[in-house]
Formats: C-alpha cells, structure tokens, sequence
C-alpha cells in the first residue's frame, strides 16, 4: 500500500517535476485569463473565484492523462492485477497520489493566485476550504475516467469529454462556496453538498474504477 | 502447489485462437510452450495469469501463486534499479532483494535508473522483479529475449533453483533458453481449426 | 399555409431544422443497415464457398 | 414463453423483422397526423403567437432524449446482470437516437427562445440539465467508438452509463441549486392528470409524442438489427479465415 | 509529404474520433464557464469573446499532446529522420494535420458556441475571423514545443508550461480582435498584428521545432 | 555502396561507450556485430542510422542509404498491415508493397489492424518494411526477436535477396540469424575503458 503511494509520489517528484507542473498550468491558466477577457479590476474579481475553480479543475484534468495510462504501457497494471493488493486499494492509492501531487498543491497555491484576480478579501478562506474539500473528488472522478480510456491510444482528449460531465456538479457546488465566500453570503449548504460528494465519490466510485480497469486490461 | 488447466479454450479479439488445451504442472517441473507465431502463446499465459477470462474450461490452483511476466516488463524508466525491485517486492509483501540483485548480476546497475539501461539490461531486471515476488508459479512469456549468452545462463540457473525449491515455470519462447530439465508443450494441435464452432465469444451471432 | 404572423421565420426554421436532423439519422441509419446487410450476405456467401 | 428468449439475436431478429413495417407505418401515422394536426389544425396562442406550434417538435423530442437515456440505462444493467448481447447493442443502437432527439429539443427551445425570452439561450436548469444530458451522450458514444473489443467496449460503456446516471441526477439538482430558471414546468399529466396545456394543442401534441416514441422504438429495433448483423458478419469471417 | 498528412488524418478519424474531441473539449470548457462565474447573462456576454479564444486555445494545448508522442513512442520518428523526406517539411505537415483536425473544427464551431455564452450580434465574424488567422500559429508553436518535450515522459503537462508563455501574443491579439469586435470598435490594428504572428512562425517555425527533434532523438 | 566507419568512439548517456571502432561494409555483404549485454551495439546502430552523433571518428556512406529498424516498430496499431506499409512505402518513394508482403507472407493479414498482430507478426511487419524502403543498407537492431523458426528463415531469405541485389545489411544480435555467409564484428575489444579518458562528451570540464 505505502509502498505504491511512495513510488507514485517518487515518480511525480522525477518525472520532469510532476508536483510543480499541475500548479505552473494553473498558474498560467489564471495568468492567461485576463490576457483574453481584458484587464480591468472590477470585471477580474467578480469572474476571480470562478476563474480559479476552473483553473484548478483543468489542472487536474491535464495530469490525469497519464495517471494510469503510463502504467499500463510499460506492464506495470498487468503485473498489480496479479499482485496480492486488491485493485481497489490499489486505484485509491493512486487517487490520492494524485491529489497529493495535483491537488493540494494547487489548494495552497490558490490564494495567492486570488491577489493576482483581485478577489475579495473575504473570500480567501472560503476559497481554500472549497477546494480543499472538492479536489479529492476532482481526483477520485479522474481515476474512474482514467480507468475508463487505460488502452486507448491517445485516449487524453477522450477522457477529458468523459470526466468532464462528470465533474460538473463538484464545480458547481465548489465554485459556488467560493462564490458566495466572496460575495460575503452564506455558503454553508453547498458547502454540505460539496463535502458529500467528495465522501460519496472516495466511499463508492474506486469500486467502479476498479471493475472497469479489470475488463479494460483484457 | 500444483496447476491444472482443464480443456480450456480461449479467443483473442473474438476470435477462437485455441481449444482444449490440458496439462498439469507440479512443483518443481518446468514447462515451455512451443508454437509458431500467431498461435496463442501470449494468449494462454495472459489467461492462466488471470488478466483475460477464458471461452470455457478451468484453471485450478493459479489464484495468488502466479508472478507473470510478459512482452513489458513493468518498469519505470525513472527509478533506479534497486527502486523498481524495492517496490515490487513491497507489493509482493517480501523486504529483501539482495538475492534478486545478485542472481541476474545487477549490483554494479543497482543505482542506475532504469531508463538509461540496455535492451538486455532492461530484461535481467524484468526477471529479477519474479524473485521478489515470493511466488511460487512463474508465467513468463518470452523470458530470454535480448539476452546474451551469459544472462541466459543466468536465467537457466535462476530457473533451476527455483524449481528446486519447489517453484514451478511456465514459459513461451521460440528459442532455446538452455534449461536441461523442462518438458515441453507445443500448442499447434491444440489451434482452433476454421470452420469448427469451436467457440467463438461471438458465438451467439452465429 | 396558416397564417404565421411576425414568428414566420422562427416557426419554419425550428419545423426544417427538426425534420432535417431527423432525415439525417433516418438516412445514415438506413445507409448503414444496407452496407450491413450486404457484408453480412458476402461473409455468408464466402462462408458457404470455403465449406 | 419469456422475454429473454429475445435476447437471442435470432430470435430478437425475427421478430424486429415481423414488427417493424407496423412500426414504422404506425410511427408516420402518428407523426405525420400530429404535425399537420398541430402546423395547419391549430390557433395561435394568444401569448405566444405562432410560435406555440413549435412545442409539436419539442416536447416530444425532449421526452424521447431522456427515455433514450432511460432505456440505453435499463438495458446496460441487462447486460451487465444478465450478459445478453442484444441488450448491449440495444444500448449502443439507442445512443445516437438519442443525442439527434437531445439535439431537436435544444435547437427547437432556442429558436423559441429567441421571441419568447429575447434571448436564444439562458443557463435556465432544464436547458442547462439538457445540455448536460447531450455531453454524457457524446461521451457514451466517443467511448463506443474508442474501444475495439465489442464485450469490453459493453462493459466499459454499461458501467459509465450506470456511474454517468447517477452524476446526471446530481448534476440536475445541482444544477437547480445554481440557478432558478425561466422555463416552464412540465405539463404532461404523468400520475396525476393536471395538465397546463389547452385541449386543443393537447391532443396533436400526444399524438406527436407517441409518434416520436413509436419512432423511437422503430429505429431502435433497426439499428440493433444492424448491429447484430455486423457482429455476425464479424463472428463469420472469424470463424473462416482466420488469417495467420 | 501528402502520404504523411493522409495518415495522420487517417490516424485522427480512427483513433477514437480525434476529430471531434478537440471540438468536445472546446465545448465543455465554454461550458463550464457559466457553473464556475454564474450564469448571469450580462457579465457572460462581456468575457464571451476572451474566453471562447482561451477555450479554443486550451483544446489546442490538450490534443498537442500527442501530436509526436505516439510517433516517438512507437519508433515512428527515427525512421521519419532516416527518410528521405526533410524533417521540417514532416513537422509542417504534422502541424498541418493538428490544424485541420483540432483548429479547423473549433474555428467552425465557435459561432455556435458564441450563443451559449451570450456573445453580442456584431462580434461573430471578428471571433471566426480571428480565430481562423490564430488557430494556424496555435498549431505551429505548438508543433515546436512537442518536438521540445518529446522524449519525456509524462511531457504534457511540461509541454503545456512551455507551449503556454509562446501562445501570449497570439492569445492577446487574437482575444483582442475578438473583444473589440464584440464591443464594435476598430480591430483591423490587433487583426494584422495576428496575421503577421501566424505568417511568421508558419514561415520559420519548422526550422526550429526540425532542430530540436534532430537533438530530442539521440 | 559502401560504408567506411573509422575510428568512431560512442557515448550514451555521458558515458563513454565504445572507442575506436572501425569496419568497411560493402555490396553484398552482412555484418553481424556480437556482444554482451550493455556493450554499446544499440548505441553504435543508431550512431551510423544517424540518429545520434558520434564523439569521434568519421562515418562514410551512410547518408540516404540506409533503413534501420530499432527496438520498436514504427507501426500504427490503428491502421491495418497493408496501409502502414503503403504509408512507409509513400515516404520513401516506392509504390510497391506486394514484394514485402510476399516476402514474410503477410498477405493473409494484410487488412488486419496492426495492433491486433501477436509479437512475432507485429515483428514481421516491421521487418517488411525495410522492403518498402528501396534503401540499399539496412541497419537491424535484433532483428529476429520473437520470430519462430519459419519467420527466421523468410528473415534470412530476405536478407540473401538484399545482399543479391547489391545490398548490405549491418545487424546486432545475440541469437542465430540462420544467415549462412556473414561476417561477424565482436565489438567486446572496442569497450571503451572506464578511467581512460577516452572521451566523454564532457571532455571540456576534465
Ligand atoms: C434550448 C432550450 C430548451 C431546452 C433544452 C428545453 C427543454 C425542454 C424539456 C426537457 C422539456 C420537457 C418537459 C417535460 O416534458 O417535462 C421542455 C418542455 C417545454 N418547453 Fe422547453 N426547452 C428549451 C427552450 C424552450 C423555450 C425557449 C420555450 C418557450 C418559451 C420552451 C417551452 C417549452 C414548453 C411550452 C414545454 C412544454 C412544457 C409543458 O409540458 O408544459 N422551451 N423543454
Ligand atoms: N485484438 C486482437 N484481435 C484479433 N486478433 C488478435 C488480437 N490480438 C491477437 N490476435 C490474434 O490472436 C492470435 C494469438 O496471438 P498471441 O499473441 O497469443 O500469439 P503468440 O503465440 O503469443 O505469438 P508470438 O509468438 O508471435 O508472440 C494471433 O493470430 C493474433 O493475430
Ligand atoms: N541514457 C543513458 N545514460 C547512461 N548510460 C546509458 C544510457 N543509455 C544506455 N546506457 C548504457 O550504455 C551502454 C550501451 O547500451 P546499448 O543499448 O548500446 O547496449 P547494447 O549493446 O545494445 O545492449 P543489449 O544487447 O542489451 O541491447 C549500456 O551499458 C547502457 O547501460
Ligand atoms: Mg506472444
Ligand atoms: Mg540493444
């Protein structure tokens, strides 16, 4: 168990600094962002809470391609399916070394893209807490939607139309947390709703992930 | 330990490939597969192994016994040698992989990563990764491939002394791997002749 | 023809718009039937020849 | 004698065979009848001018866009539970009807949009929902296409159209939660009777959407045909020539 | 060269449909615009046109991916620079193939897109126009940075990192065409700027991403 | 035709690989280079493929004359048999692909998606596209991996015909080609010493 969160992790850390990299796309995702709509304050901190939601959603998104895919490529998955490890621990594991080398780093990193969007003072917190609370659901979808596409050949864009529908009620409720923070309203309901999802997801989809890469590898 | 495969019959991308292959393996045997190209010795193993379903027949006693090695070994190009087998053998639940190291003449590799290694290299630690495993039924498939003489040596040695503590082995290979006491199975009668119904996954549109 | 008033325009585009996506999957459906039946009878006839 | 025995493909050809011609005569009856009810047949509303006419398209297709979804839904855990081809293909045979019906609603509610609200699209729940819908089609079918294997592209699929259920349900809440709309409530008296449509756009109306649902079925049972002779042919040409 | 850009058309169609997945990403992204700033018609007509270049910007970015990775991979490459064929010309055409099968798509379907996002009457053929002179030079920087990457793996996400800060001219100009359109304001200035970016790197380009793959093979 | 390597030193990796190796190959003649495991033949392969540069020495003749065939394939697993050899043969000028079909008998595959061949066929292919390539020296990197006893002798007849015709082929491998008149290079005596300095391509920081 360790031992495959470790190597994941490893592998992140060498592999052309897989931990940096979600972030730097997040950060140039957020950058670009007032490159395109234009640089006035008061428009980049009402759409600012959105803007890093959605930034932090495509990061996500980009690194998920290769979660399993590597994986599968070099025989490593063949090898895990014969392990005594069941594939359901296995693919948790590797969701949260997703979310470790993603996830949390673009949590701790938000905020300060926040000053560069002008958000609301009152919003960071708000911020932090929603993706903190949605982003291992970001991560957990992803291992299912990786699972999904694991053999097919550039299957990247594939799994970004099929994760991406399924993404959509954690960034509702995620951004809407964020939203309501900045505006100063309450955000306790979504941010329940929220908290529900991500437990759901963790408690439930590895078992779907799991069965899918089963048929997958055939 | 002991493998029975009963008349199992097998398709690959819906197509029958072979029909009622039988044979049983005991402790300390080692059975190599023969066959041409294209004649479903990947296919066998992949199924023994567990990793795709078979048309009909049984495999009793391969659950949990099996370490497989295919056509890719399974490595990261971005750790080292030691790492690779480290994390294998704790997936394994093994700690020690001095033994591994020394029977395929790694040491000097040890902290190489593994990417930056030879074709033959590559392989030796591929092979090194079933000694860690602790188990006890070996499936490989095409194991000598990119070996020199000396590492098919190493292998052959490995081999033995696997079976000799009561591992058995079971390999696919078109050519000699220099082992002096193995049976061999060629497959060829066992190929799903054209025309028989002879169990297509597709069986029910015909 | 009934009188459709100043939403003419919208009501015959949302009509033709609908029939034609309709026709489309009608027409590729159909399309793919046949080449499906054919092949099917050719693999039957290739069948019967090798037997 | 019980409905698996259709889960043989000769035996679901047979009678998809037999049933058809009245499906399809049954289906433009129903369709052709309802539209020229509803185009030629109707008054204008006294709201909405001329513009009423074209719920005769689209509340029909919307309803057979998530019955598609519905149907493509049951017969997935058929197969998963039960592993009979017909009901895979059945799924797959459904998918593009169904996205081509999500399509019509969509199209039809924007150009109703454009005079009804001055706008050709809002983020109103039930057209976002649809929209939503239309994705998870697109989705199902890329998946469809990507995997080669026809038993595990059954799977693969089955099991996203399970797990893409149940985030299709979330997001439609969430969606709710988002944003309260502008759209009308439904109308089609399900249990209860209690409808909000005037009697006379509601009985081409019906007539319409049993059309679009016989048309539904129709082309289902044909695509499906189709796809049970391609895996024939297939499953033929594997048993010959095996080419080695 | 035509037997190279037939493959990889080929290749696009065959491969799960690569045609139309660049265009389902496109589409989500412009999606998901709306669940993360809210669905407030006014504020999205305003940052309708930044974001549909940004949308399309990013489509272009996920499918580079793979543009040469698989031909890497799988040997392709080495025999391609063996080939009589020069390697610039191969890039060329490669960039050409990623235009016709990712930009081309999201130029026609921008207009539709447009609608979701409440993009104002006069600003339709500015955006297809800009884009449609953009897209070009997204494909050829594009090209250059997956010769840079190739080679690594898990180069996307590093691919992206470098690609991102080369996409910022084309980007301003492009989203300020776009936005001036939008606005009804003169674009022609911004729109010759765009014309000149593309002409130039289509022009030299291939030189650059030719040398670096030279290199990125040994 | 001929290719003149002289005095050419290797580095992979920063490592100094081989040193001084030099060798004439001419029309009709095949050179099979022996070595263990690790001793530089992939390295040296692609140096004269031109795949990578040499840290000295000179390479003569190789340019447009050769077509190599590494570890990997070159094949598209999406398209069939027939159409990645068209599309090898289009880059390189040629039309033709029923010779190289014919000459590993292919054609029975030819429609099949080259990504469900087994190894051995998927080796084949790989194989006949050095047919397609009209290109007088091939340079083979194990060539006959995973090729059963029938497809080693179509190989060997194959490079008899290339030799025949003008050819000239280079090969590393460690198995028997079954070629009957080749010449054999062991590159173990050009390894390059470690503490010599050789030639690191860091030679400006020693
Ligand atoms: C693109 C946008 C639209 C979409 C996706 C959409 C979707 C739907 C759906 C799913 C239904 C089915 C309701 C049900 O049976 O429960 C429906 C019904 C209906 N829609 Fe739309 N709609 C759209 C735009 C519009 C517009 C602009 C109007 C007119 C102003 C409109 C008027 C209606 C009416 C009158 C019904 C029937 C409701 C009823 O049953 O009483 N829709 N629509
Ligand atoms: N996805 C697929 N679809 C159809 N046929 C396939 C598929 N994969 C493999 N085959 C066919 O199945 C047969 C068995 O393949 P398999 O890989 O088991 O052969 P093998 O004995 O291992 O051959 P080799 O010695 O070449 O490795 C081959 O004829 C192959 O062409
Ligand atoms: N990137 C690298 N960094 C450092 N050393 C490397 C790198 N790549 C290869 N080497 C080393 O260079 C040497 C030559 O490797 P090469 O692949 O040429 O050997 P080979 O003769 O083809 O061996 P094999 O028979 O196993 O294929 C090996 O010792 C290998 O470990
Ligand atoms: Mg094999
Ligand atoms: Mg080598």
């Amino acid at each position: 168990m360790t031992a495959l969160l470790i190597r994941d992790l490893r592998l992140a850390m060498r592999a052309g600094g897989g931990f940096g990299l979600a972030l730097a796309f997040f950060l140039i995702v957020v950058v670009l962002i007032p490159f395109s709509v234009g640089p006035e304050a008061s428009l980049l901190s009402v759409i600012a809470p959105g803007v890093l939601w959605l930034g932090a959603l495509l990061s996500c998104l980009l690194s998920l391609d290769r979660l399993l895919a590597i994986d599968f490529e070099d025989g490593t998955l063949d090898v895990l399916a014969t392990a005594p490890l069941p594939l359901e621990a296995a693919l948790s594991i590797k969701a949260l070394a997703h979310w470790l080398t993603t996830g949390l780093p673009l949590v701790l990193a938000a905020p300060v893209l926040g000053v560069l969007l002008n958000l609301p003072g009152q919003g960071y917190l708000w911020l932090v807490a929603s993706l903190a609370l949605g982003t291992p659901a970001l991560s957990v979808i992803g291992t299912f939607g990786a699972a999904l596409t694991v053999g097919i050949k550039r299957g990247g864009l594939l799994l970004s139309l099929l994760v991406l529908p399924l993404y959509i009620p954690t960034l509702i409720f995620g951004a809407e947390v964020a939203r309501r923070g900045a505006q100063g309203t309450d955000a306790t309901t979504p941010l329940l709703m929220l908290a529900g999802i991500t437990l759901a997801t963790i408690a439930l989809l590895p078992f779907a992930s799991a069965s899918v890469l089963r048929r997958g590898l055939r | 330990m002991e493998l029975h495969v009963e008349n199992l019959s097998l398709a690959r991308g819906g197509v029958p490939v072979l029909t009622d292959v039988s044979f049983v393996l005991r402790s300390g045997q080692a059975l190599i597969l023969r066959g041409p190209n294209g004649s479903g010795k990947t296919t066998l193993l992949r199924t023994i192994a567990g990793l795709q379903p078979a048309l009909r027949g049984q495999i009793i006693g391969a659950e949990d016994q099996i370490g497989y090695a295919g056509h890719a070994d399974g490595l990261k190009a971005m750790l080292t040698v030691a790492e690779n087998l480290t994390f294998w053998a704790e997936v394994f639940g093994q700690t020690d992989i001095t033994a591994a190291l020394d029977a395929y003449a790694l040491h000097p590799l040890a902290d190489r990563l593994a990417g930056t290694l030879s074709a033959g290299q590559k392989r030796r630690l591929g092979l090194a990764r079933l000694l860690v495993t602790g188990r006890p039924l070996w499936v490989l498939d095409e194991p000598t491939v990119s070996l020199d003489t000396d590492a098919v040596g190493l292998f052959a040695a490995a081999v033995e002394r696997h079976m000799a503590e009561g591992g058995a082995a079971l390999m696919a290979t078109h050519i000699d791997l220099g082992l002096t006491a193995a049976d061999v199975l060629d497959i060829t009668p066992f190929r799903a002749v054209s025309g028989t119904r002879a169990g297509a996954s597709d069986e029910a549109f015909l | 023809m009934p009188e459709l008033g100043k939403y003419a325009v919208e009501v015959l585009s949302a009509y033709a718009a609908s029939l034609a996506l309709l026709a489309v999957l009608i027409l590729l459906t159909l399309r793919r039937g046949r080449a499906a039946r054919a092949d099917l009878r050719r693999a039957e006839a290739e069948g019967n020849s090798d037997a | 004698m019980s409905i698996w025995t259709y889960a043989n493909p000769v035996k679901f050809l047979a009678l998809s065979t037999r049933v058809q011609p009245w499906l399809w005569a049954a289906a433009s009856i129903a369709i052709g009848v309802g539209l020229v009810w509803g185009f030629f047949g109707t008054p204008d509303d006294f709201r909405q001018g001329s513009t009423v006419k074209i719920i005769y398209l689209h509340v029909p297709s919307a309803l057979m866009a998530i019955n598609a979804w519905f149907m493509m839904l049951v017969t997935s855990l058929i197969w998963l539970i039960r592993r009979h081809h017909v009901s895979a293909l059945a799924a797959k045979a459904a998918a593009p009807v169904g996205v081509v019906m999500t399509l019509i609603a969509l199209v039809t509610g924007a150009i109703w949009g454009q005079p009804m609200w001055g706008t050709w699209w809002a983020w109103d729940p039930r057209l976002t929902s649809f929209l939503i819908l239309f994705l998870f089609y697109l989705g199902y079918i890329a998946l469809w296409e990507a995997i080669e294997d026809p038993d595990t592209a059954a799977d693969l699929t089955s099991i996203l159209c399970l797990v893409g259920s149940v985030f299709a349900v979330l997001s439609r809440y969430a969606v709710q939660f988002w944003n309260q709309g502008l759209h009308q409530g439904t109308s089609v008296p399900v249990a209860t009777g209690g409808r909000t449509v005037a009697d006379v756009f509601w009985y081409p109306l019906l007539l319409s959407m049993i059309g679009f649902a016989l048309l539904f079925v129709a082309l289902v049972f044909y695509r499906t045909g189709t796809e049970i002779r391609i895996r024939r042919a297939a499953a033929l040409r594997a048993r010959a020539g095996r080419g080695l």
